[in-house]
């Protein structure tokens, strides 16, 4: 029989890893993702980042959504939260309500963040809920075996688009800074270690912080985004981009064709939990604000 | 019902001061010690010129619902009052102004609309207001004080309980009211009173003092704060938004946070996230707002969660009617989830079971590691009763999980227990590192989809909850009236059984062996008490107010036994009579209940 | 009793109108909305906006979500959906797919749109389905008796946020920008005139057009989004405002102080329609896509 | 079951091409006129050299579910293979390879665990595909033409279906594989035979040639393009994805329209706007995203929009085992919505049941103008059975509701008749303009909340239903076996009802007097054909895959008569063994039984 031989995930169960090959940040999980997958270097670029940063395992939370993406969690050493398909941001922000000294990471892939999950994006971000959320897009549906997804490029042939996908994608730095996100920055898997000081650049900001990743589906899209197209596509923000600029910004992120990596905009604004602050005191005062 | 036992209707529309007037009575009858049931109708998102109705039922023996008939009419706004003037008894009275403001056509007025047996009196509030106060805003409080008046209540009362309302504004407000008021105090008690309604005073020692005149929304909130809530998410709908402003005065002043969402799944998921990382977290909503809510739920039940979710319910299905009560949400809040999710519902029969309620609900949520759904509806949300808040807070504190000590070896979430209960760890918990999902897991909460596994998990998921039907402070059913075997058993739930009881009453008056029980738990149901009282009874009827006879179902299910239904959907209260009808109907007739 | 008289729905129910009074493209049921609703001007300008189209009733489809701006189906002479709380979208996708030569108009609150319905916008925008989707900003929840909505203003009071509302609000032009809306305006319920043109204009388009409309809630909102504070706030777009430059469009859109009324952007791109047929034409010719 | 009745199982990875090898065997069967059942075993999200098995059961008398125990195993990779050895039965065979690729472990080669009583057949698979084909990849045709040698099935219509399965490819590939079949087949054909399994030709005159191989999910597909379905929306999940994945290929081939929205509640109000607008629409999820459509469905029922949903349940609650099987989202079909949202929930039990209620679905979402959910689980989905499809479609067509003639006054959507089915119009069509909501309304569509209006049509919409229990052309209940009074009665729904009928005859054959019944509309319940089954039934078992019983409950409840259950949450369907045992204990006895 002339079956291609495809990658594979390593194990059909999460499988204990020995404690010699424990790294902190490490859980005893080995990763169900497939050879190759781009979502290695974000498990790899988040440890050393949660190390470099200096925060405790268990003072760290990482939701989940689900997707391939969203098995992140099993594989930290850290308190996970794998919930459910496009709920990350609710869910953390109920994890960040209930105790502000926890460092909350929201974890998704493109499709649990911009499909199932885009309602909650623009709410999280207006309001400033001091939590990093860390979209992993490798412009496909992997858990579920290669679909298209909201950033699938035109064109592109899946299971649910034998003729071609004719869906324009959406552009999710664009729709990130419109929702008035304080931190949006891009990485690229393919980069390990810029994708490591993005993620400890992003954890540290004060408010809501959005890093969109590009990952490649090495398994079900073996034609559009590949290393090898990412690759050749990626460049540097401009030397002089002006992080405090949102025009700058936006017009940077409309050049979809030649993506840019790094730190798009920034700015400091009270968090939710500054706010909630606030009320607490008015209402202790007894001001109400008539 | 001995002793005094009135009801007073008062309808206009909100321009005239009905629901104020309504609310002046309620908590000076309060005040007096006498127990009292207020329920409002206001119409469906209007302001100003709408219909509204303030009932008001005052006793002095425990009352469980408002009467069919009311003793006393009053109207403030004859257009209204018309087609309710029917409800008054015979003997009973109908007051209103008797000097309409413009010539109005033949029949406009009230006066022609009462019927012989009952006694009308007619006074000019509007003229008496603008004698007294210069225009004729005040007339509610005239006509008040003028009920007042003929009935003999004590004017001090209500003179403190209008300071109270208005001790925010100018002293003048309150001054021109209680002008108003003594004004047609003194037109009431000047009047030669035909009617036969009787109210005779509290007895003496009634302490009125530490009572509250509460709604149930109200008690749920007290019940809430009274638990410590550290967090709330919410997304407004009818009738349970105002739980959610409520909490947003009241909570910040404790240093809890409420937030309003973007939706209600983001409510729900954000409770679950608080309720993961260690609060007393809850959310509030109706039947559309649960429905949206219907996944998380799962994610609560499969991931052991505590959260708590109150539901107060309107008519359905869907956006249905916004403004009416019914009890048509048992099905979706018992069975709403896929796959055997599970979990623990309650329903309070009155208001103070809300407070009680509420505040027990995190008690289960938290032991039983589950999400918890408080069913109310419209008319138990917005009915007032009289209520006195017990003095120490009477709920168990949050029990903060302990990771410490455990940290040899990995955190076992999930670990089967003797009770199904593991050992819980919050994040920033040293040693209790975990991580919980959605997908079946083991005990580490890895996933795992193997056989046994998840034949154990579910078990485990469904057994734990079972100790809840026995969980100490909270009455999970209980059986009113006649004990041993009878003839008729009503078995109710929710709002519905204050008319249930009513009606028991009644018809053991006439003699017909009967006997009630409210099942306040229904999820776990409590087999246990609600066996016995099916082997007591020859027949069960089941009243409640849905159409597809939903507790009914669940019990009939449960136990394999049949019931009698006994279903409406008026988007209004149960009618006594209606219930009592039914009772007559299935009795063996009074001997043969006697003889049992 | 010195409660203030307030503005009032005219009748409990909806109420019908007597024949002499019916206009084509108005229902016989009577507005349940407060006098000097905002919404008034609305239900005329849409019924000119038909009239000046030539739409036939029954060829017009109109879809709203809940909330008092969502009432607007019952007063219009025309299929009508009142489907459900933030669901108007996806439902009006569903009857344009179901047919293509009906003029389908969708129509909600803010609070539909963009806190629980805010998760459809995007696609419905990306995709670009030829369907009309005018937004009634009042910001402010109306039906539901005045909590604060995702674009009320910072320190705004309501029965949710007594200690003044701290949540930055959104952008809704910006999003929908962002979001790839091929039509995207601005009126104004005190410019009837102007609001009757962009309604036309909006429904004339061929592929997605948003319309914002913004409207006071005069029995919730006495404080903020006001006829006076809004009739001094709004201006018009600069004439030379280019509607084909989406940065320019972006920019304008950014001046949230003075809200600009006019066409912020306008494209052609193949509507949703076209994309189907598409798919049709090479599904039947054979032609899988690889 | 007289005659050939042979299981077959073949295990190893998928780079073993276990599933290949299936596959050839299972249509080649088939198209000789033999009865297939099959269904493969995948292991969750995974691809390459994760576990798989292919069972296989051929028949010539119709057969209802795997048997438990395999006739003929077959090991194409030792080291998935071993821990299912014991599946074969006592003289069945387990064939495998002698040669193994390198030294391996004690106990690692499979010839180490075969019971004495089975017969083993060891044959050098890779060595021979390495010799006839140059490489060992072919080994799986190797292997599969030795089982067709062994017991001597026809060379020729395995060619023919390695033939259809290459035919897309070079001609060589189909050469190389017919090939390596065929030089397993000799060796197969050589070997003395020493087991006791028996393949009789099918009977003569025995089609094969229209029969076809479907899955409940690719039945489904038929159903709805056979009832000439216009468009579908659907978001992937497992195991429902597949019916949006064909439908993506064949729907626009026929000039339909198939959309992937952005989440489950968009599938459904996307198809609830198509339905509204005049289309046959549906959509297809799992549990996860029917307790995201739960609103949406409410709103199908108020506003009386026909719809069709496909639900393939898999194991819950929440994320759950989404590879694994179970029946465990009945409630959630039957009871999730808010307020009194009752629709029509149809479970076939088996793949032409998919194809039948599928299509019928249509008829009925029309006619009851409701919310019609088809509710299957992932074992029916992935299962494969041999269906002929009808030459003729035997699907009402689209009956296209007509406004016309109509245009004097007002239309009246909701008008109430007699059997409660009001007119409908849609968009476009003159005369018939309307507005439809969620709120309750009126005959006109009008909100309205009126209490006898509410009760009239909470009435309406529940008793229009009732008439979907007599829908000519669906079986909505049905009883197999022994007719008139029995001992035990077995009544089960969806995929389990094959174990449930083998069981029931085992029992038969045993003796014991039983009678088995399926039940395929749940919603509403065919009352009228259960409750004689009871009557008839001295005792009535219900087996079912999920842990509270859930169609045990459900028939408890609507009867009020009690039913022993049998639950099962092992992801796997139920074992007929496990369903028998549980026969046998609640028998009275054979004599009792046959003295019935
Ligand atoms: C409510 C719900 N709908 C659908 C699914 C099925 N599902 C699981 S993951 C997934 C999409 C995964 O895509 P993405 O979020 O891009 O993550 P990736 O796998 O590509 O990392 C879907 C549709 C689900 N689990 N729950
Ligand atoms: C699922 C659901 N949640 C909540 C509600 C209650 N609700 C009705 S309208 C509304 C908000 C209305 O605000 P908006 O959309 O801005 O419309 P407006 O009334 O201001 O015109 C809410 C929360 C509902 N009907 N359904
Ligand atoms: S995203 Fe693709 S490559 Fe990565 S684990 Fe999932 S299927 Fe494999
Ligand atoms: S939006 Fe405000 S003013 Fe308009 S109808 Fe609603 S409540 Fe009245
Ligand atoms: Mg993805
Ligand atoms: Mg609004």
């Amino acid at each position: 029989m002339n079956e291609p031989l495809k990658p594979v995930y390593l194990d059909e169960k999460l499988v204990e890893i020995r404690a010699d090959g424990h790294q902190d940040y490490r859980s005893k999980a080995l990763p169900t993702w497939c050879p190759g997958c781009g979502y290695f270097s974000m498990a790899e670029g988040f440890t050393q980042s949660l190390k470099r940063l200096g925060r405790e395992p268990e003072d760290v939370v990482v939701v989940s959504g689900i997707g391939c993406a969203s098995r992140f969690p099993f594989f930290i050493n850290a308190y996970g939260f794998h919930t459910l398909h496009g709920r990350t941001l609710p869910v953390a922000t109920g994890v960040k309500q209930a105790n502000d000294a926890l460092t909350v990471v929201a974890v998704g892939g493109d499709g649990d963040a911009f499909a199932i999950g885009g309602g909650h994006i623009p709410h999280a971000a207006r309001r400033n809920v001091d939590i990093t959320y860390m979209v992993f897009d490798n412009g496909i549906y992997g858990l579920t075996k290669g679909q298209t997804s909201p950033t699938s490029v035109l064109g592109f042939t899946t299971p649910t688009t034998p003729y071609a996908n004719g869906d324009e994608p959406l552009n999710p730095l664009m729709m990130l800074l419109a929702a008035k996100a304080s931190w949006v920055g891009q990485a690229y898997a393919g980069n390990p270690h810029h994708l490591t000081d993005m993620m400890a650049e992003a954890i540290a900001h004060r408010g809501f912080s959005y890093l969109h990743i590009l990952s490649p589906c090495v398994t079900f899209d073996k034609t559009t985004r590949t290393y090898k197209n990412l690759g050749m596509m990626v460049r540097d923000l401009p030397a002089d981009h002006d992080r405090r600029n949102l025009m700058a910004a936006m017009a940077e992120a409309t050049k979809v064709d030649r993506p840019a990596l790094g730190v798009f905009y920034e700015e400091e604004r009270p968090t939710l939990a500054d706010v909630m602050d606030g009320i607490a005191e008015r209402a202790r005062k007894g001001i109400a604000a008539e | 019902m001995t002793g005094t036992d009135v009801q007073f209707a008062i309808c206009g529309s909100a321009g005239d001061g009905t629901i104020a007037a309504g609310d002046i009575l309620k908590r000076t009858m309060a005040a007096m010690g006498y127990k009292v049931i207020a329920f409002d109708i206001y119409p469906a998102e209007i302001r100003g010129f709408g219909k509204c109705i303030s009932r008001v039922r005052v006793s002095i023996e425990q009352a469980y619902s408002l009467k069919r008939r009311s003793d006393v009419f009053l109207s403030l706004n004859d257009a209204h009052a018309i087609p309710h003037v029917g409800e008054v008894r015979d003997f009973g009275a109908v007051v209103y102004d008797d000097a309409p403001i413009a010539t109005i056509p033949e029949g406009a007025h009230i006066s022609a609309h009462i019927r012989p047996a009952q006694l009308p009196y007619g006074a000019s509030f509007r003229q008496i207001s603008d004698k007294v106060t210069g225009n004729a805003r005040a007339r509610n409080l005239v006509a008040l004080g003028y009920l007042a008046g003929l009935y003999g209540m004590p004017r001090d009362a209500f003179h403190k309980t209008i300071g109270r309302k208005f001790a925010t504004k100018a002293a003048s407000v309150t001054q021109v009211n209680v002008r108003a008021f003594d004004a047609g105090y003194d037109a009431g008690a000047s009047v030669f009173k035909l009617d036969d309604v009787v109210m005779a005073p509290p007895p003496v020692g009634a302490d009125g003092s530490r009572a509250q005149m509460m709604t149930g929304n109200g008690a749920t909130v007290r019940g809430l704060l009274d638990a410590d809530i550290d967090c709330f998410f919410g997304y407004p709908i009818t009738p349970a938004t105002s739980i959610m402003e409520r909490l947003a005065t009241d909570l910040p002043k404790r240093g809890g946070r409420m937030l309003q969402t973007e939706d209600e799944i983001s409510a729900i998921a954000a409770t679950i996230g608080a309720g993961y990382a260690g609060a007393r977290a809850a959310t509030a909503t109706s039947g559309p707002g649960l429905a949206l809510m219907t996944e998380m739920m799962g994610l609560g039940v499969i991931a052991e969660v505590p959260s708590v979710t109150i539901v107060s319910q309107r008519g359905g299905p869907s956006t249905g009617l916004p403004t009416k009560t019914e009890q048509s949400d048992l099905n979706l809040a018992v069975y709403g989830g896929s796959g055997d999710a599970q979990r623990i519902v309650l329903a309070p029969t009155n208001v103070e079971g809300c407070y009680r309620c509420a505040g027990i609900a995190f008690e289960l949520a938290e032991k039983f590691q589950t999400p918890v759904i408080v069913l109310i509806d419209l008319y138990l949300s917005n009915r007032y009763e009289t209520v006195i808040p017990p003095e120490v807070k009477p709920f168990a504190p949050k029990a903060i999980p302990d990771a410490a000590g455990r940290s040899s070896g990995p955190f076992k979430r999930f670990a089967f227990t003797d009770d199904g209960l593991s050992p819980r760890a919050i994040p920033g918990q040293n040693g209790g590192v975990h991580t919980i999902t959605g997908l079946e897991h083991n005990e580490l909460g890895r996933p795992a989809d193997q056989a046994d596994n998840h034949q154990r998990m579910s078990r485990k998921r469904h057994d734990k909850l079972l100790a809840a039907t026995r969980h100490p402070g909270l009455t999970v059913a209980k059986r009113f009236g006649r004990t041993g075997k009878v003839d008729v058993g009503i078995l109710g739930w929710g709002s519905t059984f204050g008319e249930i009881l009513e009606a028991m009453y009644a018809a053991e008056r006439e003699g017909i062996s009967c006997s009630a029980m409210k099942v306040v738990m229904l999820s776990p149901l409590p087999v246990h008490l609600i066996e016995p009282f099916f082997d007591d009874c020859r027949i069960v009827l089941v009243p409640e107010l849905n159409h597809e006879g939903q507790l009914a179902h669940l019990v009939s299910g449960t136990l394999g036994r049949p019931v009698v239904r006994l279903d409406r959907v008026t988007g209004a209260p149960m009618e006594v009579d209606t219930i009592l009808a039914e009772i007559r109907r299935l009795a063996l007739g009074p001997a043969a209940g006697n003889a049992a």
